[in-house]
């Protein structure tokens, strides 16, 4: 797989079809996966693919690297989860088709993080994700690379973020409360879960607009609430739970249990699942005369 | 002198029963971060290095630094006054309390920042000899080492039976001792463990790098681009790393009265340098991730001739895309 | 510092009697910027606006709030006053402590009353500290209108415009104008004859000097926004030269081919070289192609070498033309339903069943028996007709659920024609109601059961087939209770009436709303019938719904006047709330776009010195935008904002709660 | 929580429907309690959840947020947006322990003014029961 990973990579830095390919490759000491920028034709030896490969190397894609795009156009290594990603950067015209090129690779599974493997891909060190995922052999490519994998994922989605959401909502308000009160507080706003997104491709974050200031920037409690909570509602529809954010924050603060809530509100109120259309609008942006309204009294 | 595994947790007792803080790795949410504790049972002694480093105790990430409020006739300002608790951090790692003195030059260099200083000179550092580490740790590469005491009071080294032989390093950590004495008993036969030595990274010449980001022709060398591309701009670096010490200034208001704050930033930000004309110098990410590595290796060591970086590795395991600063190293003083 | 004046109104006792007036203009005295206060008896009174303005003055104040009442009521009052002071009346605000405070807090200590009139008012101080001063969008106007389709209701639309100076173009995708009353006999309830009273209007639309006419032409494309549209019109190929060509019908004379007239309803065949009807506005011939031997196999020719003029031109092509209008009036008229999905009654099968247009055409003196009326299949005068109403109208079923509300009335007329034409022939009516509001009309249907002997039944039709050259219908009479069999000569069915086809494409092109059923949205269906929230287009006759001539005429005035009223002025003045784009920050992800109610928002590109796209950019079409804000509120970046209602002044008026 | 203790209630509605409904019963006399402190907007639509975050930072003990009916908004479809917006934000709110008595959603058309009457009554009182937001005006 990686043989014809590097020797597509090469022909197509060669053919000059693309002026850079972004992959992953080892870090020094071969014990962690990261992210390459691949120019010359030479160096398409240090492309890999293993499940090591949690990156979602789609965040490049986006209006914020204005040095990757000017490097030519994108030829991306990219899982079937990270295509959903640029489905939506699709479909929100932040990139155009033509302008990337998807090197797609099947995938059997990743990592839930790096440090947890050991040498081999066990399903307890696999992310929620994988365990549920449709898009193993990838849907929107322009090369497909690797064996297609059979995989039919479980009917009803199953894995810890499913439990961990079940259990809270099970839970008294007030427990909730308690709940993402405690994870929240410990947020230092770096950032990173914004930041290794590539849906959160605003120029200008809400958090960053002042006058007015929406949301306040100090890392205490209610500025971590109002962030959080932001974070997750701009996401609404659009996250496809590809789970880097909750790789990417240092302090352990789950959420992937609350983007996969709001994508199953979005799934169960408009049947709409991010990342497999481009055509489709978000659903945001589009309504349907018979949405439910129970709610509204 | 030897402080008994046992009797830390009365340690922890007589310094917080006397109005004081005790700061302690501790387990929350599958990491070991230092953290204020109520009582030695919460303390864990089995860890490389906690998530965050202990600046936080020093240079909060959030503080009050006035407060205001409006009438009509204009603003009323009120100075906050801060008068912080007696402070110990217990089993700081080496590396840590080396940042200690590079954290002090800044705040005290044109301008005494009180909010600092004055919680410094609060606090006792007691550092344990580092028995475990991991591939990130690369303190003896920058100079430093598990053996090195700089800016502890106390420096302690476990031994084979899990207690600590304890070594005071300064006037502050000789009273502390003095007045805890009886935590503390005096040295019988002890063996200390062996100390984890994380192997020196052969192709990295802190000197060499030093010399090379001093030339000016190197700032706007197309290796930036190269090594720093990958960087997406997150401040998780930034502010898990030990010296890292910049900061925002920000007004909370309501409709009357409000707050001043003084907030952790990053250089990592794009906003960090953003100039109200809409230029931004640092326009490019790389850029940015160039600054934080001059910052460290460059201008650091030549203001204050101590280095803004420790070799705690904190950067490398937070940073998402696994940007490791010792391969920007590496490959900087490989350059002429 | 803002110099806020703040003026509370005791509004007599209504504010007075539950809100201490004195104490809440004593307490916001205290906030920073408010450099005036006071309260006054009726602030909408002169001397209240007296005040208001001299305040303005005195105190230079640079904005105003007046605690009063809602305002729905006195808004525009204050703020022209405050105009004729100086002040930008945007930035005098209303608290409104009357219908939403001292009229439902009956608390007569004034407590409650007074505590919430203070916060009321504080937060509009904080709001309009915040406020903008904004002036009114200006919109140049081209005084020009397009009518899209030359029916009654556009014919009628286009006459009233150019009478009122306006230039007029009137697009018809038909050879004529006219529409489908040129295709009617008589008319209820007056039972004047269509052609005598529609002939004169389409000429007089054919000679006015302000109406240019289109026809077999269909619109393309349409930019622009109210007072400036462009409008791109094809002209299909006619093969006829327009300039050229006298009318004289030579050419149809000695045409020898021929095909099924569209006009007749293939009631009969027309020449391949034809004008629709011989009143035909413009009396130029078109050919059809399809059918035209020379067009198709370079064979025949006979009409190029007859016509002197020299006006035929086979190598003739669909023409684009762009026109310029200012407003739009969309009359594209109605289709009857196809009735070949009601098998049961045999249209299509059995050629003696016919829809109403169809009778029309044989109850026309100019129709294909010369107003005899004879059954299509051997030409025999038919002795019993039955007429069968609600044919798919009111059928949730397999038709529409709607009434088509024209059908009651023009089958009353139907077996009147019918027995003015055979006197001894027999209608019968199968209705479910008989639905006939109108002036005259009732007694119009009454006279048709009483005085012409028309038979009405009460009931459906079951089973429509043919016997021995007869058409048999059986159906049951509800309100004997006994099932009938009638053996008619021929039936009329009153098939619903239903929006043309490619209505919705047109909608789609126009930006406006159309209804499952593609009759298109009026602004408000009471009290704005002949709008669209397409601001500059508007709508008239039956392309909203089923309605009948008087209705459609009406419309079409209506909508003409609301054109001649826009045209008044050389601009437009706009209410200046609407949103404006953050370039900075623009994301151009195009979700403003989407939920924009309004298509306001366009996609702009922005391009360097060497004319490479650079960026992509959200920009608000101000001729277009009506100020909702939902574009503010899907936006992520906040890069866009709502004059009037700007996420600072909102911010100030929640932190002052 | 002393007896005497009010709730403090925001309202974002609509200017079309909503905000003409509240007048309707002003004019009428009806009388409610006197909690809510109404803010206007051209439309739903308008209404980001960032105004209900903040107003709870401000103090607010309950939020309402009311519109046109369906199929009545001024904008045509200014409603239809905000409900959808709502869907998730309702579904957030309460997935981080916000109690659904705090976070009101409501349809009052212009003519209803008994309707807005009764959700005002209504609403205050499920406010009071639930007691003053600390646990939000607690977060520092």
């Amino acid at each position: 797989m990686e043989r014809e990973l590097r020797d597509t990579a090469r022909r197509l830095l060669e053919d000059k079809t693309v002026g850079v390919v972004v992959g992953y490759s080892w870090n020094r000491k071969k014990t962690r996966t990261t992210p390459v920028f691949v120019t010359k034709p030479e160096d398409a030896e240090r492309l890999i693919f293993n499940p090591l490969c949690v990156n979602n190397l789609s965040v490049y894609l986006t209006r914020k690297y204005p040095d990757v795009r000017a490097l030519g156009r994108i030829g991306i290594v990219a899982k079937g989860c990270d295509i959903r990603n640029i489905v939506v950067l699709m479909a929100e015209g932040q990139i155009q088709r033509e302008d990337i090129y998807i090197i797609g690779m099947t995938c059997s599974g990743v990592v839930y993080r790096q440090e947890l493997w050991e040498g081999e891909l066990k399903p307890e060190i696999m992310p929620t994700k994988c365990h549920n995922c449709d898009v193993r052999n990838p849907h929107l490519a322009d090369t497909v690379i690797g064996e297609r994998v059979s995989f039919t994922p479980p009917e009803t989605p199953q894995g810890v973020v499913f439990d961990r959401i079940r259990e809270i909502e099970g839970m008294s308000p007030s427990e909730r409360w308690e709940f993402w009160m405690g994870h929240f507080s410990r947020c230092i706003k770096c950032y990173a879960c914004r930041q290794v997104c590539s849906l959160c491709y605003c120029e200008r974050c809400i958090t960053d607009k002042n006058m007015p200031q929406w949301i306040e920037t100090s890392a205490h409690p209610r500025g971590n609430l109002a962030w959080n909570l932001i974070r997750a509602m701009h996401l609404f529809g659009r996250c496809t739970f590809c789970g880097e954010c909750e790789r990417a924050c240092p302090v352990n603060i789950p959420l992937n249990i609350l983007n996969q809530k709001l994508a199953m509100v979005a799934k169960e109120a408009f049947d709409y699942s991010s990342g497999y259309d481009p055509e489709v609008h978000p659903p945001l942006r589009v309504f349907d005369p018979e949405d439910r309204e129970d709610f509204i009294k | 002198m030897i402080l008994r595994r046992d009797n830390i947790k009365r340690l922890v007792e007589l310094v917080t029963s006397t109005g004081g803080v005790f700061v302690a790795p501790v387990v929350d949410t599958r990491q070991v971060v230092y953290r204020a504790i109520g009582s030695g049972e919460e303390i864990e002694l089995n860890y490389i290095l906690p998530r965050n480093s202990f600046k936080e105790f020093l240079f909060p990430q959030t503080e009050v630094i006035a407060r205001f409020s409006m009438n009509k006739g204009g603003v009323d300002l009120e100075n906050m006054d801060i008068t912080p608790p007696d402070t110990v951090i217990f089993g700081a790692r080496p590396c840590d309390t080396a940042s200690l003195p590079s954290m002090r030059a800044v705040f005290t260099w044109d301008y005494i920042d009180e909010f600092y200083t004055r919680r410094e000179e609060r606090i006792t550092v007691i550092s344990i000899g580092c028995t475990q580490g991991d591939d990130d740790c690369f303190c003896t590469t920058v100079g430093l080492s598990p053996e090195s005491r700089k800016g502890a009071d106390i420096y302690l080294l476990e031994t084979e039976q899990g207690d600590f032989v304890v070594e005071s390093v300064t006037d502050r950590g000789r009273d502390f001792i003095q007045r805890y004495e009886e935590v503390f008993e005096q040295r019988g036969d002890v063996k200390t463990k062996a100390l984890f030595m994380p192997e020196r990274i052969d192709g990295i010449d802190v000197e060499r790098i030093k010399g090379w980001l001093s030339k000016k022709e190197n700032y706007q060398s197309p290796l930036w681009a190269e090594l720093a591309r990958k960087c997406i701009g997150c401040g998780a670096c930034t502010f898990t790393c030990p010296t890292c010490h910049c900061f925002d200034i920000m007004d909370e208001a309501g409709l009357l009265e409000g707050e001043r704050r003084k907030n952790w930033d990053s250089c990592q930000f794009d906003f960090f340098t953003l100039h109200a004309s809409g230029h931004n110098p640092r326009d490019t990410q790389f850029k940015r991730w160039r600054n934080r590595f001059m910052c460290k290796f460059n201008f650091y060591p030549n203001k204050f001739s101590s280095r803004g970086c420790v070799g705690c590795g904190r950067c490398i395991r937070v940073c998402p895309v696994r940007l490791d600063i010792t391969e920007v190293m590496e490959g900087i003083s490989k350059e002429q | 510092m803002p110099r806020v004046g703040v003026f509370i109104c005791q509004c007599g006792n209504n504010i007075a009697s539950t809100v201490d007036t004195k104490k809440v203009a004593e307490e916001v005295a205290g906030l920073p910027g408010v450099v005036f206060t006071c309260d006054y008896k009726f602030m909408c009174s002169s001397p209240g606006q007296e005040m208001l303005k001299n305040a303005i003055k005195e105190h230079r104040l640079d904005s105003v709030v007046i605690s009063a009442c809602s305002p729905h009521m006195h808004e525009k009052t204050f703020r022209k006053a405050s105009e004729s002071a100086g002040l930008n009346p945007y930035r005098c605000e209303i608290a409104n402590i009357r219908e939403q405070c001292s009229w439902v807090h009956h608390d007569r200590t004034k407590k409650t009353g007074t505590i919430k009139s203070i916060d009321l008012t504080r937060m509009t101080i904080e709001r309009v500290k915040r406020s903008r001063s904004l002036t009114k969008i200006k919109i140049p106007i081209t005084k020009r209108a397009l009518v899209i389709g030359g029916g009654i209701a556009g014919i009628q639309s286009a006459l009233d415009m150019a009478d009122g100076g306006v230039e007029v173009i009137v697009v018809e995708r038909e050879p004529s104008i006219g529409g489908n009353m040129a295709r009617l006999s008589e008319t209820f309830p007056t039972m004047d004859c269509s052609q005598c009273i529609l002939t004169p209007k389409m000429v007089e639309a054919e000679l006015h000097e302000n109406i240019r006419l289109y026809t077999y032409s269909e619109v393309e494309r349409i930019d622009g926004y109210i007072g400036n549209f462009t409008v791109e019109i094809r002209k299909k190929a006619r093969y006829v030269d327009e300039e050229l060509c006298t009318g004289c019908g030579e050419c149809i004379e000695k045409c020898p081919f021929k095909s099924g007239s569209e006009f007749e309803l293939a009631l009969r065949n027309r020449k391949v070289i034809y004008t629709p009807f011989p009143q035909a506005v413009p009396n130029i011939p078109v050919i059809d192609a399809r059918n035209c031997p020379k067009i198709q196999k370079n064979k025949c020719g006979a009409c190029a070498i007859v016509c002197g003029p020299k006006a035929i031109d086979f190598s003739q092509k669909d023409r684009i033309v762009t026109e310029k209008v200012g407003a739009i009036v969309v009359a594209t008229g109605y289709e009857l339903m196809p009735n070949e999905r009601f098998g049961e009654y045999g249209y299509g099968r059995i050629k003696d069943v016919i829809n109403g247009l169809q009778f029309e055409r044989l109850a026309s003196s100019s129709g294909p028996t010369g107003g005899e009326i004879r059954r299509p299949s051997d030409g025999k005068v038919p002795k019993s007709v039955v007429f069968i109403q609600c044919v798919g109208s009111r059928d949730e079923k397999r038709g529409v659920p709607y009434c088509s509300k024209i059908c009651c009335m023009y089958t009353a007329k139907h077996t009147m024609l019918y027995k003015h034409k055979v006197h001894d022939g027999q209608a019968y009516v199968f209705y479910m109601d008989i639905r006939s509001g109108g002036k005259r009309y009732e007694e119009f249907v009454r006279r048709a059961i009483e005085h012409e002997g028309s038979m009405y039944l009460r009931g459906r039709v079951s089973r429509v087939y043919e016997r021995n050259g007869k058409v048999i219908v059986q159906g049951a009479d509800t309100l004997s209770g006994s099932q009938v069999e009638i053996e008619a000569d021929m039936v009329v069915l009153a098939t619903a009436i239903v929006a043309r086809s490619g209505a919705d494409t047109l909608a789609k092109k126009l930006g406006i709303g159309y209804d499952r059923y593609n009759f298109y949205n009026e602004y408000h269906p009471k009290l704005r019938p002949v709008e669209t929230t397409t601001a500059g287009i508007y709508l008239a006759g039956t392309c909203i719904g089923p309605m009948d001539i008087p209705d459609s005429v009406s419309q079409g005035s209506a909508a003409a006047s609301k054109v001649l009223s826009l045209f008044a002025g050389d601009e437009l003045a706009r209410e200046p709330q609407t949103a404006r784009v953050n370039t900075m920050t623009c994301n151009a992800c195009w979700d403003c776009l989407t939920a924009c109610p309004y298509s306001a928002i366009e996609r702009e590109e922005v391009k360097d010195r060497r004319g490479e796209t650079i960026r992509w950019l959200a920009r608000v079409n101000e001729g277009v935008c009506q100020g909702c804000g939902v574009c503010v509120a899907v936006c992520r970046s906040k890069s866009i904002d709502l004059n009037g209602y700007t996420d600072e002044e909102i911010y100030a008026a929640i932190n002052a709660f | 929580m002393s007896e005497n203790w009010e709730p403090r209630i925001m309202a974002f509605v609509c200017n079309w429907c909503t905000y003409a409904g509240a007048d309707l019963a002003g004019t009428s006399r009806m009388e409610y309690k006197p909690n809510v402190r109404i803010i206007r907007f051209p439309c739903t639509g308008r209404i980001d959840p960032l105004f209900i975050i903040k107003a709870f930072e401000n103090g607010a003990d309950g939020v309402l947020v009311s519109g046109c009916h369906p199929g009545d908004c001024h904008y045509t479809t200014g409603n239809y947006h905000a409900r959808r917006r709502w869907i998730g934000f309702k579904n957030l709110m309460e997935f981080v322990g916000i109690d659904t008595g705090r976070l009101h959603f409501s349809w009052v058309s212009a003519s209803e003014a008994g309707k807005w009457v009764d959700l005002i009554n209504r609403i205050t009182e499920e406010v009071k029961k639930l007691g003053p937001f600390l646990e939000y005006r607690r977060l520092k």
